[in-house]
């Protein structure tokens, strides 16, 4: 039935899932033993991980029957071309967890690191789950383990305003979770199946109509929460600034993407069965998406916090994303998706830097960091290669990204959107112009300043890897592009437009 | 004919390293300049061992990443492209030489060092790109890289001349990418091999609009009027980066990017269809005869120099802008004229700088009897600036106003004799103050009897720039040099048969 | 503020509505709920799972994967509970405040002795109803989670009375790593044994019922020790 | 049960649903909030469960003396997903709840705002 990598499939998913429950296990002596068993847990995946993108890139996409049930009566795991993220995820991860091992030294007290790893696998395995399940209702299994870990995660590292940042983000994220079911219910009701291949099938059998019509929308609105874009991004700016900083790079990079994933995912469905005139929709992400790069860029420029800034960039790139969907042309859509990793990859870069500058000084605010980079001239070096491919400006990875929705604006007949893709970056360029200043070119007023010292290599290395790596991809950028245009082409003939 | 090789991209890679070395490398001064020398040479050797091949209309060419089929990053040699790279890698080793003196003791030099090989590398980069988006990806790098030479003195006066530079550039590349992307668009490719990739079907309107953004985009670093403001300001760069940067590399690059807009990506035939030149041409007279009248008026001299520089840049871009074969000759042949002229200049006011303190035009009376050698080269630079025989600004002129003969545009030759007169203007108060009037104080004398008038490193630039502006005007039209490489580039540029409007 | 939500809650409540009333109608037999996928179960669960309790059936056999990480979600919470700091401000030492309360001497909520008397009482028929469900969960309705619900409401009833430090007291540290784990364990656990049987993760084997229900009741045994001892400690932390 | 042509069920989950989602944004309290979330959830299940019922059907326990029809047992085992996903929602909100209690000494939205 199954051959060759495809056996890994679910265990990918078990494997971090199961790592996570055992973590206060093996930690239950040494509790810092936890980062390295989580390391060592998100390593052995990667490799897994590694197998199913090889397996895809050799034979096309796969499924897997769980359990041997034969479709649709049992859970179909899928991977295909937008599943493929699953690697670059978990690399992510890979990287992001030993930084966390000496920076949580002055976040919380050893004995809760169990907890904290757990957490942190079960996040990493959720995500996992979500981009290859092929079932809508494990979808939202796996969405509620990853936002619940996510909740969590937002709260470990402070008291009170940690704690009320996370219930909002609670609040927020449960009622878009509850939207989830509530779609999948109706879908449920519509076509009496789960399985979203045989729904996409029967869906062509129903028809259109409202019903179907509302069960796209919550759907589209539950992901658009969890995206954070901008009229329902009032839950991000908070809980990602206030979090530890790896755990700000996994929510703001990845984390936020699910809501992406899940779009795609949803429209692969819609699609196929091609009962919905999405023109209006996609008009609507276009202006929501244009909406979010500005007005994130704008609330950037006035935060003096510089993960809060770098929040609100999330939001504004995250605009890119949704703008680069709505635009529904190939260009835009493939380039969509691989800004879906390379934000990651950015973004991570940056609240890691950000995290090693605030571990070494423990200040926060530009004013109080200035002339930084003297100190710690690698940290600030990583900071300014990750705010310069931000903003998408070459050769790093953020412009291959822009040069791929800017070309769908125009080639969709979109040219102001283009336009205001273009000009909306260099918006935000503005805040990051001041930060590099700060860095660079402006004399230290802290004491803490004048006597900072580069931080660890444990969190150094991961700095500096992932910075290199938005350079690198910012000339080798055809090789996400290589692994997203498959899946959009065969997307696209159904896209409405 | 096309060969693929590696030098193309061989040669802004190895200032690339030499960047990367020289951060690696930190504060040991001997490995700062021997990697700096090293990489200059190989560079230089790279370009002159591709001349041969392009004199016999050889292009070398190398695709290096593809993203998708049609858009990725490739190199290619052409003649005009050559000749680019040749000047800016010659100037490269000259400007070091330069700055290593010039920075003696100044502070992070490694930053300046390893920021200055970048943007050679960029440069290089800009003038081998194959297509537009190799050309964006240089274009834009150029503009990050060059930031913090601008605020390099970290005073508030800098940190406000970067902030200005970098809006002027970015929201200027931001046209040029939407300019580019909408050629990819439209076109379906961005390759600058073609003398033209746009159609005239695809309508006035659309093609305006891309015409103008990357114009604009383009034309910002080449400071056409209106675009021009952040030239001046970013003179508070320390010398070698206004000499080698804002006279030749960045501002050259937005100049080249014209020339490339108009030659390879609309193409003659098309523009001269299209009309659009007319504007642009007019912009550029404006821009030659109101930035030298500015010049009139400024006493400092680098600032001086710098609206110079404007108005210098508009003359390649009237040439490209009348579109005949001998105006675009003289165009290509402007930019190492212009180059190794304005360096001269700029090397010399950076000398007396450095070596009297003196900023201004109306502080350097007699400086002559002080500096003999060095002013002897300014005069030279002087000289061609204002287009006397045997200098390499005569060259230009010369074919400038046989090409605006050419295209009928007699008014054109009137604006070059009015920019003769104000270059002799500006320029020959100086030397006359320089010569002919006596110092107002006497001249501090050095402390170290063995140096003549100002350090070695700092003379011998000048003296060879200098030499290669007589040598430009001398020997213009022996093979091998400026001439006959810009005859190459333009008989490919006019392949398809240009249209004299 | 609250002409504001009620906008909201109206601008949600129309959609939802239009939604709902263009459903095909519920209690037909002919809807496409009733001739979906679950005709197979209907037809064949008893069969294929030896699960007379089709909820079962569908739970653990044809949708395990689902309760696989529906456990892993309960797990989620314990270990988001126990990541977050304890006690205030002023008392960062992220000791559980219980401990401390233990060590005065009292964490017990002073209760009526009659309540205390009937909690106890009761304690043993509760647990002897939650085995029930426990056991007969593949024929009557029930199964691990209710019995886990039972499981730690007895907990939680005991903890009012006799005090939570004692409760937990009845769990030695050492076990509970494994025994909050338990259900995903057994989860992981049956799928390595099904894959090994059958050839498919989480497979059971369909023509061997008395393997078929020995693995079922090792998950409904891993879910209600895992899910009661998860539910009973996040009532334990809660308190501190 | 239809009503005006209305499927009156499905309505009434809506209705409960808004009801939870009225209690969730206007209600100061935090611990008021999350029982509207609570609110929310227990309609989502019920309109779930509603779903899967059929007429004169019986539970979908295959044991001597029922008969077909059946209700679908697929939405029974898709809510009791649902409720063990809710009551760990609530686990960790109340967790939060309880700590921002502990830190600020109040669980009012209205007065949290108001602290500097």
């Amino acid at each position: 039935m199954n051959a060759g990598w495809a056996e890994a499939l679910p265990w990918t998913i078990v494997l971090p899932m199961v790592g996570a429950v055992l973590t206060p296990a093996v930690a239950a002596r040494r509790p810092r033993l936890a980062g390295t068993w989580a390391w060592g847990v998100l390593l052995v995946a990667s490799a897994l991980a590694s197998g199913l993108v090889y397996q895809l890139a050799t034979t096309g996409p796969f499924s897997y029957d769980v359990g041997g049930w034969a479709q649709p009566y049992g859970i179909e795991l899928r991977f295909d071309h937008f599943s493929a993220w699953v690697l670059p995820l978990l690399l992510l991860f890979v990287v992001i967890v030993p930084f966390s091992w000496r920076y949580l030294d002055h976040v919380m007290p050893d004995e809760r690191r169990p907890a904290f790893y757990a957490l942190l696998l079960l996040n990493a395995g959720g995500m996992i789950g979500f981009c290859v399940t092929g079932d809508f209702f494990n979808l939202f299994v796996f969405t509620e383990v990853v936002s619940l870990s996510s909740y969590a995660l937002v709260a470990v590292g402070g008291r009170g305003l940690a704690a009320f940042a996370a219930l909002k983000y609670l609040f927020i994220g449960a009622v878009s979770s509850l939207l989830m079911l509530f779609a999948t219910a109706q879908l449920f009701a519509l076509t009496g199946s789960l399985n979203m291949a045989d729904v996409a099938g029967r869906l062509a059998d129903v028809g259109g109509g409202p019903a179907v019509m509302v069960a796209f929308a919550a759907y589209a609105v539950s992901f658009m929460v969890k995206t954070a874009m901008f009229p329902v991004h009032v839950w991000l700016p908070d809980a990602h600034a206030i979090a530890p900083s790896p755990v700000s790079a996994v929510l703001s990079g990845m984390v936020v993407k699910i809501g992406i994933i899940g779009m795609l995912r949803v429209y692969q469905v819609f699609f196929a069965a091609d009962v919905l005139e999405l023109g209006a929709f996609n008009q609507t992400l276009v202006w929501f998406g244009a909406i979010s790069i500005v007005m994130g860029a704008f609330f950037a420029i006035f935060q003096d916090d510089i993960k809060l800034m770098l929040a609100y960039s999330t939001i504004s790139n995250i605009g890119y994303i949704v703008l680069g969907l709505g635009l529904a042309s190939p260009y835009a859509v493939i380039g969509a998706s691989v800004h879906v990793f390379n934000h990651a990859l950015i973004k991570a870069t940056l609240f890691l830097a950000a995290g090693a500058i605030i571990h070494q000084t423990g200040l926060r605010t530009l004013s109080d960091l200035r002339g930084i980079a003297r100190r710690m001239p690698q940290t600030s070096a990583a900071m300014a290669v990750g705010a310069v491919s931000i903003v998408g400006l070459p050769p790093t990875a953020g412009f291959v990204c822009k040069w791929y929705i800017a070309l769908g604006a125009f080639e969709s007949g979109q040219a102001p959107f283009g336009f205001a893709l273009v000009f909306g970056a260099l918006f935000i360029f503005i805040y990051y112009v001041r930060m590099l200043n700060a860095f660079y070119f402006q004399e230290p007023v802290h004491d803490v300043v004048i006597e900072a010292n580069e931080a660890p290599w444990s969190m150094r290395a991961p700095v500096i890897v992932l910075a290199t790596l938005c350079l690198v991809l910012g000339v080798l950028g055809g090789i996400p592009l290589s692994f997203v245009e498959p899946a959009v082409l065969e997307l696209l003939p159904f896209w409405g437009n | 004919m096309d060969v693929v090789d590696a030098r193309p991209i061989l040669a802004p890679f190895v200032s690339f390293l030499c960047a990367g070395l020289v951060f690696a490398v930190g504060r040991s001064i001997f490995w700062r300049r021997f990697f700096t020398f090293l990489a200059a040479f190989i560079k230089m050797g790279l370009v002159l061992s591709m001349l041969p091949g392009t004199l016999r209309g050889v292009v070398y060419v190398y695709d290096f990443v593809e993203f998708t089929p049609g858009i990725g990053i490739a190199f290619r040699a052409d003649a005009y492209g050559m000749f680019f790279a040749l000047v800016s890698s010659t100037l490269w080793l000259f400007t070091t030489i330069y700055a290593i003196g010039y920075m003696q003791g100044d502070r992070d030099r490694v930053r300046f060092f390893g920021f200055f090989a970048l943007c050679v590398s960029t440069t290089v980069g800009v003038a081998f790109a194959e297509n537009l988006l190799t050309f964006f990806l240089f274009y834009e790098t150029l503009t990050i890289c060059t930031y913090p030479l601008v605020v390099h003195a970290e005073t508030p006066e800098a940190l406000r001349a970067g902030r200005i530079y970098l809006t002027y550039t970015l929201i200027g590349g931001g046209f040029a990418l939407v300019g580019a992307v909408m050629v990819n668009a439209v076109a379906g490719t961005l390759t600058l091999s073609q003398p033209g990739i746009l159609s005239g079907d695809l309508g006035t309107p659309t093609l305006a609009i891309i015409f103008t953004c990357l114009t604009i985009g383009f034309g910002v670093k080449a400071g056409i009027m209106p675009l021009h403001g952040w030239l001046p300001i970013a003179m508070v760069a320390p010398t070698p980066v206004s000499a080698l940067l804002h006279a030749v590399a960045v501002v050259k690059v937005g100049a080249f990017g014209v020339t490339r807009v108009i030659y390879n990506v609309f193409g003659v035939e098309l523009l001269g269809v299209l009309g659009f030149t007319v504007p642009l041409a007019f912009l550029a007279a404006f821009t030659i005869v109101a930035s030298s009248t500015i010049a009139l008026t400024q006493d400092h001299l680098k600032r001086r120099l710098a609206y110079s520089t404007i108005s210098q840049l508009s003359y390649i871009v009237l040439g490209a802008a009348l579109l005949t074969p001998l105006a675009a000759t003289a165009a290509i042949i402007h930019v190492a004229n212009q180059a190794f002229a304005k360096i001269t200049m700029f090397f010399v006011v950076g000398a007396i700088a450095r070596t009297t303190g003196k900023k201004h035009v109306s502080e350097i009376d007699g400086i002559a009897a002080r500096m003999p050698i060095s002013m002897a080269a300014f005069t030279i630079a002087a000289l061609s600036f204002v287009g006397v025989p045997l200098t390499a600004g005569f060259i230009t002129k010369w074919y400038l106003a046989l090409g605006a003969l050419e295209a009928d545009a007699w008014w054109f030759v009137l604006v070059l004799i009015v920019s003769a007169l104000l270059n002799a203007g500006y320029f020959f108060p100086i030397v006359h103050r320089a010569y002919f009037r006596p110092a107002k104080e006497p001249w501090p004398t050095l402390e170290e009897g063995r140096r003549f008038e100002t350090a070695k490193t700092l003379l011998f630039p000048i003296v060879i720039c200098a030499a290669y502006v007589l040598l430009l005007g001398v020997t213009a039209e022996v093979p091998g040099m400026p001439f006959s490489i810009a005859q190459v580039a333009v008989e490919s540029f006019f392949a398809g048969g240009g249209v004299v409007p | 503020m609250k002409p504001w939500s009620l906008l909201l809650v109206l601008l949600v409540a129309l959609p939802l509505v239009v939604g709902v009333v263009n459903l095909p109608p519920h209690d037909a037999p002919d809807a496409p709920i009733h001739t979906g996928v679950g005709v197979r179960y209907l037809a064949r669960g008893v069969e294929e799972t030896g699960n007379k309790n089709l909820v079962t059936a569908v739970l653990l056999n044809y949708r395990g994967f689902d309760t696989f990480f529906e456990v892993v979600v309960i797990f989620t919470a314990l270990a988001a509970v126990l990541a977050l700091p304890r006690g205030s401000a002023a008392d960062p030492g992220g000791a559980p405040a219980a401990a401390a309360k233990a060590a005065n001497g009292s964490d017990i909520v002073p209760v009526s002795p009659v309540v205390s008397y009937v909690v106890r009482l009761m304690a043993p028929f509760m647990a002897m109803f939650a085995l029930a469900m426990l056991f007969r969960g593949h024929v009557t309705p029930g199964g691990g989670f209710q019995a886990a619900a039972v499981f730690a409401a007895i907990f939680i009833a005991l903890g009012l009375v006799l005090g939570p430090t004692r409760v937990a007291e009845l769990v030695p540290d050492d076990w509970r790593p494994w025994l909050q784990g338990a259900a995903p364990l057994a989860f992981a656990l049956i799928a390595a044994i099904g894959w090994r049987l059958t050839g498919a993760f989480l497979g059971f084997p369909t023509d061997d019922h008395t393997a078929q229900e020995a693995m079922g009741l090792f998950l409904e045994v891993g879910i209600a020790l895992g899910g009661g001892v998860i539910l009973a400690r996040l009532f334990v932390e809660m308190e501190t | 049960m239809l009503l005006f042509g209305l499927d009156l069920d499905y309505v009434l989950v809506v209705v409960l649903f808004c009801v939870g989602l009225y209690m969730l944004v206007s209600k100061s309290n935090l611990l008021k909030k999350l029982l509207g979330l609570n609110v929310m959830e227990t309609a989502v299940f019920a309109f779930i469960v509603t779903s899967g019922m059929i007429e004169g059907g019986d539970p979908p326990i295959l044991v001597a003396g029922t008969a077909a029809p059946y209700a679908s047992p697929i939405p029974q085992a898709m809510v009791l997903t649902g409720i063990v996903v809710a009551v760990s929602v609530t686990a960790v909100a109340l967790a939060l709840i309880v700590q921002i209690h502990a830190h600020f000494g109040t669980i009012e939205v209205d007065e949290l705002k108001e602290l500097p």
